[in-house]
């Protein structure tokens, strides 16, 4: 192999098609509010992981649900579960079971 | 084609008495190209073409590279109209799809500006003495094939056909970005579903195919080229197009526009080198071709007179098909028939899939 | 009292202020384009938000214009000309009157004009209205006969888009999304649909609570992005791209279906009147009513009325009110003359 | 005859000896195992417990739970009599049965058979003069079982004659060996009732049952029915003694040594642990824990109770959505007749599910200090607190007419306490944040640290540590303002309150009384019906991750309608959680203790 000096970059689309969706549909299936979010974005601004660090619950439970697990377990494991977020959620989503949810389907549990 | 909405994007193209405007890229990559296009507009069609020494490239690639402002361009452009006015010419026809879509954009600009006009006016005039007129008709050189290609169809030696089956070879069309993607009007059959190069293609007995990417860039896109950093940016794009062409064993792509003939099929040969992938059938790349190849070959014209021995994909497999008798040795011949040497083996001619992924191991 | 109105248009907003006015005892004629009257839901299935079938409340329009003696209706005839005392026919014909109701309703946007989402060059792209016809007929079938496994649904094909000049909002979309979305799943349980919007605008009561359930106990995706282009896969789907606009990615995926939510265009009709008939329009092509508040089914010619999606894009129950409360305007105006 | 020469055998006894044995010889095992398995710790706490007043206290605590059932008649009198007429029922028939044996023969040893089927082997071995005090005694006692029988029975057809809306849904193997428990004492009945008509004997109720029988059936009948009575008699005891391990009834021996263990202050932890087991055994699946939860009450919810998590644990077949619907509330471990740490086993099932925590987790906190101001007295408010940003400005006001300097740790927004993670069976993760809130409190020097969030509250006091550090929740803060003098605070006239007890600070920190007083302190108390010990949970308890909002709200609602039946002006509770909790179900207005405090300061 030659070396061009310069290395080929990876597709950011998310790609419905490649995406395993097996563990998004056991999500959606065990928690089918999660599918009301509609993105107001309330949970991260309560949030107090999210006021520290990247974390931004809203957005890893929309990319898990896109089939997007890369880093999901991860990020949720930034969540302090403290359950500010359900408190202040419009559409009355269990977030904290979300997260327990998430890490259960896409961590080592 | 099922698809007929082209129709609903035409645009006038002269005839006759071209002046016609070189690209930098193709006539250093694919000199025969231009070259042919000139045999065939004034030799099989008897039209009227004129090839001046004076004009000078467009810029465009500086420009759309941040090192030349829009004064010197449109000053430049001017100098171009002046040069055709002075050689008597009204119809102006570039090889370039930059250029073209620097005329398009410009010849809009003063339109809606004509401020702008009166100043390059006054820019030209102060730095050449010259002054211009705009054209009558400005065409890319793919719009002036295409109008004559039920012409060409007629003349033709051969078909865009397989001789072995004698079904129609598959062709993968690229049009380049600036070629309707700014002004859809500007392009036959617009910027959605182009029909410039179908329409040769159909003409001419081959098939078009329709794939996921067909729209996206070959992923030149400048400076995401020009600075080595960005390559794996632009590589990314034409790996994306031919992955997604990939699956409908396409026999040849063809472009209209000299970087993306260059890109995709340069790009080929580096993904083949850094990955070991090529997508092509038996293990090699898909030949690219220029418009300006695709109809020498219709209209006879020997493979290595029209440069495709430039090509970094070997086009042979493709000759084969279309059964054009070429002579395997006067590939590397130069024009005093002298020995011009020949590059090294690269995977994306020689290995076939299974070796490859030998390697790959 | 022994007037007359002439109501053009013979959709819901037409039927429902030709019954009312009958009521009131104004002798009514309905010019009607099409052979018969309904107008738009005619070929409409199921009416959000409660599913009721469309032919179950023009039957009941029907009905109430059914035995009235004061009642013409002339169908496939069109207005050439307008006055608050007379109409003039394409055909040269001048109809006498003594007040006129425009109730020409919408045209439906050309999703061909969207030549990006490829309506008419690939098989299984189709619009709402072609759904609706599908559902009518009792299967929705791929060209190639099978069902389909998985479906987008694109909103604001024709709405709040620039490029198309058609800056409004349609309105109904939304929600017709949604109730489309439901009856796909219900036909299809296993299927997967992909709602692709940009906003969800849910004005109307209980349609909310429709959107919700569509999410929840129908497991509709919402993915709020626009199609940018759809193009043929080799296995003859069609690939969409989008960007998740929530997460900021690019998103493309393989369905068997694209369906497009064309919008409400400001019907053809109306540059005529504005033409021919000293009529206003708005910016949006919908005629401008006399008064946005006061006087929203008066037009800014004395005798001359508006009812339903002629000034502005309107759901079905809207449309009816305002054939009631035009009919009512016109009684009023009648008796003042 | 001599007694040496006496017969104590037959052959219906088998089922009975064989049950036995191998009743005795599963219980030997699985307590033997569960022993050596406790961790050193446990041992040296048995070994320094087992030679003091503990023992005897146990002992005592047998008497009262295991015979008695002492916490069953608290819950409802009939159930209590019903539990205690089996257990010590039982009991005695066993102890004076043998004594009788002794009467008849002296001290002498007896096999077990002989002792159990008495009645059968004194016409056997020519026994002709009959003890009427102790044929009466036996009669007796039986009939006080029997009593007991027939209310069990009359608690699966009608649970509410018995003061239970619901009773255990149960296996199948508990039903096979309920139903050969239910055979035992009728079989037992018959089968002494026909020896008592044969070979004459018994008291009012087998000699009077006998001589109906001997008149309606006649002597050959009976003559025919007599050794398969016995036999049917031995085989219900046999059946089960061998199921009695693998069911609810091991709870039977395994209360005993639980009260031993726990007098010895062995606990379950937030691990699981061998003396789990005791526990876990020592349930039997009476359901008392069933009513008092909200889940079922409200919800009807079933199949997750303390008695199902319990069962379901026990036979490895506990699925995490049980363990984690849970609210944690703490009302079934009230009730519990075995006294159970159900709440601690629920976590420690969580905590047995749960990952490794990585390394760097939450070291985005490291460094972080958001607090503000200074002084010896910190303020924790809590996560939720700054949800109800009222309760952190009326805390503002007080610590300002106390004149107290305040550092405020979370006033910016902190890290959580902790023990939400926990509650999720997170122990390892919790730590973290434990660490670093600790560090917190160090580096500003605080002295005392007031909380107006009880879920915190119960981590800084029980897993903190905090050496050196007074923490407090704020209604015990504010009480104490006032009685030191520093906090004046005026009646409202005619306001009425009635107050919510939040689970964490009542049932979970003990802290019932001061709330109330400082409540009395500015206006009149109304009591609702369920309060202190046996109030009901708002049902946002972040304990549990399962059930879904409308299910908080609906239990939300049964809470706040209960709370408005007082009539009271106002409903106080001292948690954020609560509040916001209650107020989505009540019309009324809700407060926190602190809010009503900073209006009445003088």
């Amino acid at each position: 192999m030659i070396n061009f000096g310069f290395s080929i970059s990876k597709p950011r689309a998310i790609d419905i098609d490649r995406n395993n969706l097996r563990k998004s549909s056991e999500i959606t299936r065990e928690m089918p509010e999660l599918q009301s979010c509609i993105g107001c974005g309330s949970c991260t601004a309560t949030c107090t992981a999210g006021n520290l660090t990247e974390f931004n619950f809203r957005k890893v439970h929309t990319l898990v649900r896109r089939g997007e697990y890369q880093g999901a377990y991860e990020e949720m494991n930034k969540c302090m579960l403290c359950g500010k977020c359900r408190l202040v959620c419009p559409r009355g989503i269990n977030t904290r079971g979300v997260v327990m949810l998430i890490k259960r389907k896409l961590g080592d549990f | 084609m099922k698809r007929s909405s082209w129709t609903d994007y035409q645009k006038d193209i002269a005839d006759d008495n071209y002046y016609y405007a070189r690209s930098c890229i193709r006539q250093n990559f694919f000199p025969g190209s231009e070259k042919v296009f000139l045999d065939i507009l004034s030799k099989d069609l008897g039209r009227d073409i004129y090839d001046d020494p004076l004009h000078t490239s467009c810029t465009g690639i500086g420009y759309h590279s941040d090192v030349v402002p829009l004064e010197t361009i449109m000053t430049v452009v001017a100098r171009q109209f002046a040069l055709m006015s002075e050689a008597g010419y009204e119809n102006f026809t570039s090889s370039c799809i930059t250029s073209f879509g620097i005329y398009t954009e410009l010849l809009a600009t003063w339109e809606e500006f004509p401020e702008l006009e009166e100043r390059t006016r006054e820019n030209l005039f102060k730095a050449t003495g010259r002054e211009f007129k705009v054209p009558k008709n400005l065409a890319h050189t793919s719009d002036v094939m295409f109008h004559h290609r039920e012409e060409i169809a007629r003349k033709a030696k051969r078909k865009l056909v397989n001789v072995y089956t004698g079904e129609p070879l598959k062709v993968v069309e690229h049009i380049g970005c600036h070629y309707a993607k700014i002004f859809p009007k500007k392009g036959i059959g617009g910027s959605e579903f182009p029909y410039v190069l179908a329409g040769m293609v159909e003409s001419w007995g081959g098939e078009i195919v329709d794939y996921p990417e067909r729209r996206h860039c070959c992923g030149f896109g400048f400076r995401n080229y020009l600075v080595q950093a960005n390559r794996g940016y632009s590589i990314a794009n034409s790996q994306r197009k031919l992955e997604s062409m990939a699956p409908y064993k396409p026999d040849f792509i063809v472009c209209n526009c000299p970087g993306c003939s260059m890109f995709l099929d340069k790009w080929q040969y580096t993904l083949a080198e850094m990955e070991g992938t090529t997508y092509g059938q038996n293990g090699a790349g898909i030949p690219v071709l220029t418009y300006e190849e695709m109809a020498g070959l219709v209209l006879g014209y020997d493979p290595w007179e029209l440069g495709m021995q430039m090509h970094q994909v070997d086009v042979e497999p493709l000759l084969d098909k279309m059964g054009v008798e070429y002579d395997p040795s006067a590939k590397y011949l130069g024009g005093d028939g002298k020995y011009i040497g020949r590059p090294e083996s690269a995977i994306v001619n020689s290995c076939s899939q299974e070796v490859l992924y030998k390697m790959k191991k | 009292m022994g007037y007359h109105t002439i109501v053009i248009g013979g959709g819901v907003a037409g039927m429902q202020c030709a019954s009312e006015l009958l009521r009131q005892g104004v002798a009514v004629t309905i010019l009607e384009k099409e052979s018969e009257l309904g107008g738009k839901i005619r070929n409409w299935h199921k009416l959000f938000p409660t599913f009721t079938p469309a032919e179950e409340v023009l039957a009941e329009l029907r009905s109430r214009l059914i035995s009235s003696p004061n009642l013409a209706v002339r169908t496939g005839c069109e207005a050439a000309k307008i006055a608050s005392d007379r109409v003039v026919l394409t055909s040269g014909e001048v109809l006498e009157c003594d007040s006129v109701v425009v109730a020409t309703g919408f045209t439906l946007f050309d999703a061909k004009v969207k030549e990006e989402y490829g309506y008419g060059i690939y098989d299984n792209v189709i619009t709402s209205a072609d759904l609706e016809r599908m559902f009518n007929e009792g299967a929705v079938r791929l060209k190639s006969g099978v069902t389909p496994r998985r479906i987008a649904i694109l909103h604001c094909v024709g709405s709040r888009d620039e490029k198309v000049c058609q800056r409004h909002c349609s309105k109904v979309c939304c929600v017709t999304g949604v109730k489309q979305a439901m009856e796909l799943k219900r036909m299809f349980p296993g299927a997967d649909i992909f709602n692709f919007y940009m906003d969800i605008r849910m004005f109307g009561p209980g349609y909310e609570e429709m959107y919700r359930e569509a999410q929840v106990d129908y497991n509709v995706h919402f993915v709020r992005g626009r199609i940018s282009e759809v193009s043929p896969t080799i296995d003859c789907r069609l690939q969409i791209k989008a960007e998740d606009t929530l997460t900021g990615r690019p998103l493309k995926m393989a369905v068997d279906m694209l369906v497009l939510l064309v919008g409400m265009k400001s019907n053809a009709l109306n540059e005529n009147l504005v033409a021919e008939c000293g009529l206003k329009a708005q910016p949006s092509g919908f005629m401008q009513p006399r008064d946005s508040f006061l006087h929203n089914v008066e037009s800014n010619r004395e005798g001359i009325f508006y009812a339903g999606a002629v000034t502005a894009p309107k759901n079905v129950g809207e449309s009816m009110n305002e054939g009631t409360a035009a009919a009512r305007a016109v009684v009023e105006w009648l008796a003042k003359r | 005859m001599e007694i040496s020469d006496m017969t104590f055998f037959a052959s219906f006894c088998i089922p009975f000896i064989a049950g036995a044995s191998i009743m005795f010889a599963v219980i030997a095992v699985k307590y033997i195992s569960w022993l050596r398995n406790l961790p050193r710790k446990d041992w040296r706490l048995i070994a320094k417990g087992v030679f003091s007043m503990s023992t005897l206290r146990a002992l005592w605590e047998v008497v009262r739970e295991s015979l008695l059932h002492r916490r069953i008649f608290k819950v409802d009198a009939r159930l209590g009599y019903m539990h205690m007429s089996l257990a010590f029922g039982w009991f005695l028939l066993i102890a004076v049965g043998w004594a009788e044996t002794v009467a008849y023969l002296g001290f002498q040893w007896v096999p077990l058979q002989g002792h159990v089927f008495f009645k059968y082997f004194v016409p056997l071995n020519g026994i002709t003069a009959h003890k009427p005090v102790f044929d009466f005694a036996m009669d007796f006692l039986l009939l006080f079982v029997l009593s007991g029988v027939a209310m069990a029975w009359l608690k699966r057809l009608r649970s509410r004659a018995l003061g239970m809306r619901k009773t255990t849904n149960h296996i199948l193997f508990d039903r096979v060996a309920l139903s050969a428990l239910w055979f035992v004492f009728p079989l037992r009945l018959l089968a002494e009732s026909v020896t008592a008509a044969i070979y004459g004997g018994g008291s009012f109720l087998t000699g009077g049952l006998g001589r109906l029988l001997d008149s309606v059936m006649g002597e050959g009948a009976l003559g025919y029915a007599y050794e398969p009575l016995w036999w049917m008699y031995s085989l219900a005891l046999g059946i089960f003694f061998v199921a009695m391990p693998f069911s609810r009834y091991m709870h039977i021996f395994t209360e005993i040594p639980l009260i031993f263990l726990r007098h010895y202050r062995l606990r379950p932890e937030a691990m699981e642990k061998s003396y789990d087991n005791f526990e876990v055994e020592a349930c039997s699946r009476c359901g008392i824990c069933i009513d008092p939860c909200q889940l079922q009450s409200q919800l009807g919810i079933n199949e997750v109770q303390s008695v199902y998590f319990l069962r379901d644990r026990r036979y490895n077949m506990l699925q995490q959505k049980i363990a984690n619907n849970c609210l944690m509330c703490g009302r079934c471990e009230q009730v519990c007749p075995v006294g159970i740490n159900l709440n601690t086993l629920r976590l420690n099932s969580r905590s047995s599910m749960r990952n490794i925590p990585h390394e760097g987790r939450y070291n985005y906190l490291r460094g972080v200090d958001r607090s503000l101001g200074e002084g010896r007295v910190g303020y924790f408010a809590g996560c939720m607190t700054l949800l109800t940003p009222n309760t952190m400005s009326s805390m503002k006001r007080i610590f300002e007419a106390a004149g107290e300097e305040v550092w405020w740790a979370d006033k910016e927004g902190g890290a959580c306490c902790g023990r939400p993670l926990m509650l999720s069976g997170e122990v390892d993760s919790a730590r973290k944040m434990v660490e670093y809130n600790k560090s917190l409190f160090a580096k500003h020097g605080i002295t005392t640290l007031v909380t107006s969030c009880p879920i915190c509250l119960k981590v800084f006091r029980e897993e903190y540590h905090l050496e050196g550090v007074e923490v407090l929740h704020h209604s015990e803060y504010i009480l104490r303002l006032m009685e030191q003098g520093r906090l004046n605070v005026g009646r409202e006239q005619g306001a009425t309150f009635t107050y919510h007890d939040p689970c964490e600070l009542g049932r979970g920190s003990g802290i019932y009384d001061e709330p109330r007083a400082v409540i009395e302190a500015v206006g009149e108390l109304l009591e609702p019906e369920h309060t202190r010990h046996d109030a009901l949970c708002c049902g946002s308890s972040v304990a549990n991750t399962a059930i879904s909002d409308a299910q908080q709200l609906k239990i939300a609602q049964g809470v706040a309608s209960q709370l408005e039946e007082t009539g009271a002006q106002t409903i106080v509770t001292a948690c954020p959680l609560c509040k916001k909790a209650i107020a989505r179900g009540a019309t009324r207005q809700v407060a926190d203790l602190s809010e009503i405090v900073a209006r009445c300061i003088k």
